[in-house]
């Protein structure tokens, strides 16, 4: 599988979803090293996966994401994902996504106004997807969060097609897997964490997977997310 | 130009003698712009004309030391060809004008000082020091400086991982910031800033020039008095985005052969960068002022030379480079402007519209440099207080619920929280332990990190508070398992033309060097703040003291978390129960006398290297240094990291000072660790010569302490975590 | 030319800043506020000099980045 | 009684934002674009019914929270 990193700047997560991803296809199939793809770079070669990594792509200055969302890669991005090739953002990323129009919605400033960086549990709302295969429906997960804006909002109808499709991926919960307030970082509406498209072939998420991809860093969670997209995409 | 009058020199802060000397230099009057350059080069922030001469008697070479004092950040090495790149710095009367651009600009600051070098910065700390929590600003200026150094260090995608908030009335009306960052750079891939080959290109990248902060060299040198916060148009606004891209598209360059020497523009802008640059390679410079990119119409060429815009940096290019490097910077869509070229006649020449708006002699300028030896008055150590002087609390378990609540030992997280610790996905030991761990990209090596200074100790005895700061932060490096390597100090202090803060200054340089030495941990950067005082009245002495250690392999590493049930806690060094300038002195017991626990630095040494070697035999399960609150609080601290319940049992021994002492005694050179079994600890022990006893084991789901009832660890993490975001005005449990 | 963009969260989109400032200014004293809401106002200078078209240029850059037309609405002004 | 609350950099100061969005218009082909300067706008409901009151206390919040003095300046507007 050969994925592509897009490199907007002011990304700062780019590497560590890039070693992860790396990681994931040596323990799993050849295909070597994500590319990295400047945002200029409107062309860029077939890839099995895009991905959009965290940071704060021109400074996340105006709002997250929407410049970025403008730069001239996001065109074929856009392009690509409308033909079905699997695209995923995380934090940074997701609001890229939502402000080109690939996923629903908008992150807003978090709901105590500030910027959080912790440990949050995670349920996994669905198994049945590229995204998500490895893990089990129901399960929590332990990743981080790590963003300032990240206050999932969406129109009551909107939410409720989505919830109709399935297309909450990951929400918000405490240990043992409810879904309470005090478990959730940022006020997002119904405990959001990521969603998908319609096709689910694009995956949005506020925690950062690849922060705990690795035992060396305290946690592994993360990395079957890596290793399932790994899998289904070789 | 406007005319330099007698209230010209004075506002910028230059003495007549001062003056006299510049006069003496260009054989005749400088203009406005040569005074004003003449000023900030002088200036305290820029000359250390105050503390030169103590700084010069501190040690810092060590074979591991590849650059000392001298450049933008000490560098040491770290094996496998690689090198650690890292210093300190203050930016606390920026911060308590304007506390969140303050912070932000000093994280900035701080991270050109380390890239500039040729480093990818890997981690940031922070030393903060706030006034009384019931004083009206406090709050606002610890909300203001939280949010500002996450606000910048986020967005720059460098974690800070570390370091130390301590809250004193004698802060009140000037709080500290002092920011380190640390980065890692190949060894033959080092940058400095010497200048050398004339007529070689001399570049300008980054942002562009503003009306800012002029004259903040001269503020940074200034004492707060009555209508300080009128300064306020000098503050400077942080742009993180582009300072990000200044870092990436540096290190792009820097992967080329084009450099010759690099200089970030810290104080004093342009000035000092230039001057600095030229005078180490023995050179003049010749700068064309009409093609400095300037973000405003119509600036004079004082107001570009000294403005202190943030986000940029000064390159001399080998000949013929001009090109590459203009590709990269405008790849990062940053300003690219030749601005002048190196000459041999020793001086530095500024043009504009053609004609010369300054002449200076470079040299003569820099060795004229005012240097000082002043006056001081050496400060008394305070007395000795008996243990049995201070007062046994009622109940020891009330006493530490108390003690872990109180503002200098409450839990940090509503801090570290809002700062990125994580990204660049290398931080092995996040905040809350001893010291941060961070791993070496790409190996299974990391660097410990650690900032530490005890204020009171200081304030209390001098040179003792000296020594403690640098043997705690060589502990706190222990304790993680790394080897210490190197020290970079950030020396806050009052007024030094007052004998008593010149002595606490003197004082202080004399503890850390001697223990530097003791403990072969060379000082390698360091910066120096003076002046900080309200009202004539004087912050506590405050050498913040930063340091990096060496991890070999990350599976020899220990955290401070207690591990299984069923293990035996060891106390390792010699307990008397030292209770003068302690926290539970000032907190239970609400008095604020004696004597510092003593230094010493051959046990703190021995037992040191002992810990060390216990952990990197992988011979115990976890480890906390002890400092604030002794052992009471360390053994607290452990059982929250781990959820994990211990009891403390006092050993039979006839010399054991009375409980309370023993409890929360502050006796330097110790160590509680976790293993399986004490035994083949003691026997370690005792064979190396170093106090150790077995003082409780692990278990349960509480902490309990002799002369007290067991505390649940829920009470206990309350306790612990509810202050902070309480102060500070948040609803609990998010 | 110069002009002002408005950039207002619409009606019923949750605002999290203004609900902190209205608490915050409660906390103050302030007592007879009843509501805030926070936007963005930015400022922009044109060398268009033809009213109609800068007025046409500003709502394609609202439309394209000034504004998230999913939560927000924008406003034009233009200088006389 | 409605209100807005215009807090804008002071001249002079740094607008990093501001930059950006020039930047990022002009990367969009809005080549007309010769400054950009952002600012917030923060729109009040007051119980109040008296403008000089209502002015006097929106001074009073500005000061005190809407506006950081040190880099910005604001100007209130009542609505009629
Ligand atoms: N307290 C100190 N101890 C050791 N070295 C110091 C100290 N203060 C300053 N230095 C060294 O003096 C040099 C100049 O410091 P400074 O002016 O703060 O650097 P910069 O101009 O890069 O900000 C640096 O090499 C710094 O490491
Ligand atoms: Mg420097």
């Amino acid at each position: 599988m050969k994925a592509a990193v897009i490199v907007f700047p002011g990304s700062n997560c780019d590497r560590d979803v890039q070693v992860a991803l790396a990681q994931a296809t040596a323990r799993h199939a050849s295909g070597g090293a994500p590319i990295m793809v400047w945002h200029k770079d409107a062309d860029f070669e077939k890839v099995e996966l895009i991905v959009l990594p965290g940071g704060f792509s021109y400074g996340d200055y105006l709002r997250c994401g929407a410049m970025a969302a403008q730069s001239p890669v996001m065109k074929e991005v856009v392009r690509r994902a409308n033909r079905g090739v699997p695209v995923m953002g995380i934090c940074n990323g997701f609001q890229i996504l939502t402000e080109a129009g690939l996923l629903p919605g908008a992150l807003i400033r978090n709901a105590n106004l500030k910027f959080i960086c912790r440990d949050v549990n995670l349920r996994v709302e669905t198994s049945q997807s590229l995204f998500t295969g490895r893990y089990e429906e129901g399960q929590t997960i332990r990743v981080p969060v790590a963003h300032h804006d990240g206050n999932y909002i969406a129109g009551d109808e909107e939410m409720e097609r989505m919830e109709d499709r399935g297309q909450i991926a990951f929400r918000y919960c405490a240990p043992d897997g409810t879904l309470t307030s005090d478990a959730n970082p940022n006020g997002s509406a119904r405990n959001i964490a990521g969603i998908f498209n319609e096709t689910k072939t694009v995956l949005g998420l506020m925690p950062h997977p690849e922060r705990l991809a690795d035992p060396a860093l305290g946690g592994s969670d993360g990395r079957p997310l890596f290793d399932g997209l790994v899998e289904a995409l070789s | 130009m406007s005319e330099v009058t007698p209230e010209v020199i004075a506002e910028h802060g230059l003495s007549g003698e001062e003056y006299e000397r510049i006069l003496g230099i260009l054989g005749r009057a400088p203009n406005l712009l040569e005074l004003g350059i003449f000023s900030v080069m002088w200036s305290e922030h820029c000359s250390y004309k105050s503390s030169k001469v103590w700084l010069k008697t501190l040690p810092t070479t060590a074979p591991w030391v590849i650059h000392g004092p001298g450049e933008n950040a000490g560098v040491v090495d770290i094996g496998e060809g690689l090198a650690a790149i890292f210093k300190m710095e203050s930016h606390n009367h920026p911060s308590f004008i304007e506390p969140y651009q303050g912070a932000a600009t000093g994280v900035g600051g701080i991270l050109r000082d380390v890239f500039t070098m040729g480093a990818r910065p890997v981690a940031n700390l922070n030393a903060l020091r706030f006034g009384d929590p019931s004083h009206p600003k406090t709050r606002h200026l610890l909300a203001g400086v939280v949010e500002g150094i996450g606000g910048y260090g986020n967005c720059v995608g460098v974690p800070t991982v570390g370091g130390e908030v301590n809250f004193d009335a004698g802060y009140n009306g000037n709080i500290l910031v002092n920011a380190m960052t640390v980065g890692i750079a190949r060894q033959d891939r080092i940058f400095t800033s010497q200048a050398s080959g004339i007529g070689n290109p001399v570049v300008y990248v980054g942002s562009k020039t503003g009306r800012d902060g002029i004259h903040g060299a001269t503020m940074a040198s200034a004492e707060f008095g009555e209508g300080a916060e009128e300064k306020r148009p000098t503050v400077q606004v942080g742009d993180p985005f582009t300072e990000k891209l200044l870092i990436e598209a540096c290190l792009e360059l820097m992967a080329t052969d084009a450099i010759v020497a690099i200089q970030d523009m810290g104080a004093a802008g342009l000035t000092s960068s230039s001057f600095e640059m030229a005078s180490k390679g023995g050179l003049g410079v010749e700068l064309d002022l009409d093609c400095v990119p300037c973000r405003e119409d119509g600036m004079t060429p004082y107001e570009m030379m000294l403005s202190e815009s943030q986000e940029r940096m000064v390159i001399v290019l080998k000949p013929g480079r001009e090109d590459l490097a203009q590709g990269i910077f405008e790849k990062w869509d940053l300003d690219f402007a030749i601005i002048g070229h190196l000459t041999g006649s020793g001086r530095m020449i500024l043009k504009m519209h053609g004609e010369t708006v300054g002449d200076l002699p470079i040299d003569p300028l820099a060795q004229a440099a005012p240097e000082y030896r002043r006056p001081y008055e050496d400060m008394p150590e305070a007395p000795f207080l008996a243990p049995s002087a201070v007062p046994a609390p009622a109940d020891t378990s009330a006493a530490l619920l108390q003690l872990l609540a109180c503002p200098d030992l409450c839990s940090r997280r509503w801090v570290w929280d809002q700062y990125d610790h994580m990204v660049m996905a290398d931080t092995v030991g996040r905040p809350g332990g001893d010291a941060a761990v961070v791993r070496i990209h790409g190996t299974k090596r990391a660097l410990a990190i650690t900032t530490d200074c005890t204020p009171r100790y200081c304030q209390a005895a001098p040179r003792t508070g000296g020594a403690q700061a640098v043997a705690e932060a060589w502990r706190n490096l222990t304790a993680v398992g790394a080897r210490p390597l190197a020290v970079t100090d950030n020396l806050n202090f009052g007024n030094p033309e007052r004998p008593e803060v010149m002595g606490q200054f003197v004082g202080c340089i004399q503890g850390i060097g001697e223990a530097c030495r003791a403990l072969d941990f060379p000082v390698v950067s360091g910066n120096v703040s003076l002046y900080n005082e309200t009202n004539g009245k004087a912050i506590p002495p405050t050498p913040a003291i930063g340091a990096v250690g060496l991890i070999e392999t990350l599976d020899r590493t220990a955290t401070i978390a207690l591990k299984a049930p069923g293990e035996d806690i060891v106390l390792i060094g010699a307990t008397e129960g030292h209770l003068g300038a302690s926290l539970y002195l000032r907190e239970v017991a609400g008095r604020r006398e004696g004597a510092p626990p003593p230094v010493d630095l051959a046990a703190e040494r021995r037992n040191g290297d002992f810990v060390r070697g216990l952990i990197q035999g992988g011979q115990i399960t976890a480890c906390h240094d002890l400092s604030d609150g002794g052992l009471a609080v360390a053994l607290a601290e452990m059982a929250l990291a781990g959820k994990l319940g211990a009891t403390l049992t006092p050993p039979e021994d006839p010399g054991l000072p009375p409980l309370h002492a023993w409890l929360f005694g502050e006796d330097q050179a110790r160590y509680l660790i976790a293993a399986a079994s004490a035994d083949l600890v003691l026997e370690a022990a005792r064979a190396a010569g170093v106090p150790a006893a077995k003082v409780g084991t692990t278990g349960g789901d509480a902490l309990t302490l002799p002369g007290g009832a067991p505390i649940y660890l829920n009470d206990l993490r309350s306790a612990h975590e509810n202050w902070l975001p309480v102060y500070m005005g948040e609803s609990l449990g998010n | 030319m110069k002009a002002r963009v408005h950039v207002t969260l619409k009606p019923g989109v949750l605002d999290p800043q203004g609900k902190a400032i209205h608490k915050a200014l409660s906390g103050l004293g302030f007592e007879t506020v009843e509501r805030v809401r926070q936007g963005k106002v930015i400022e922009l200078e044109l060398s268009e000099s033809d009213p109609e078209r800068a007025r046409e240029s500003l709502r394609d850059m609202c439309e394209k980045l000034l504004a998230n037309t999913v939560i927000e609405n924008y406003a034009i002004e233009l200088d006389a």
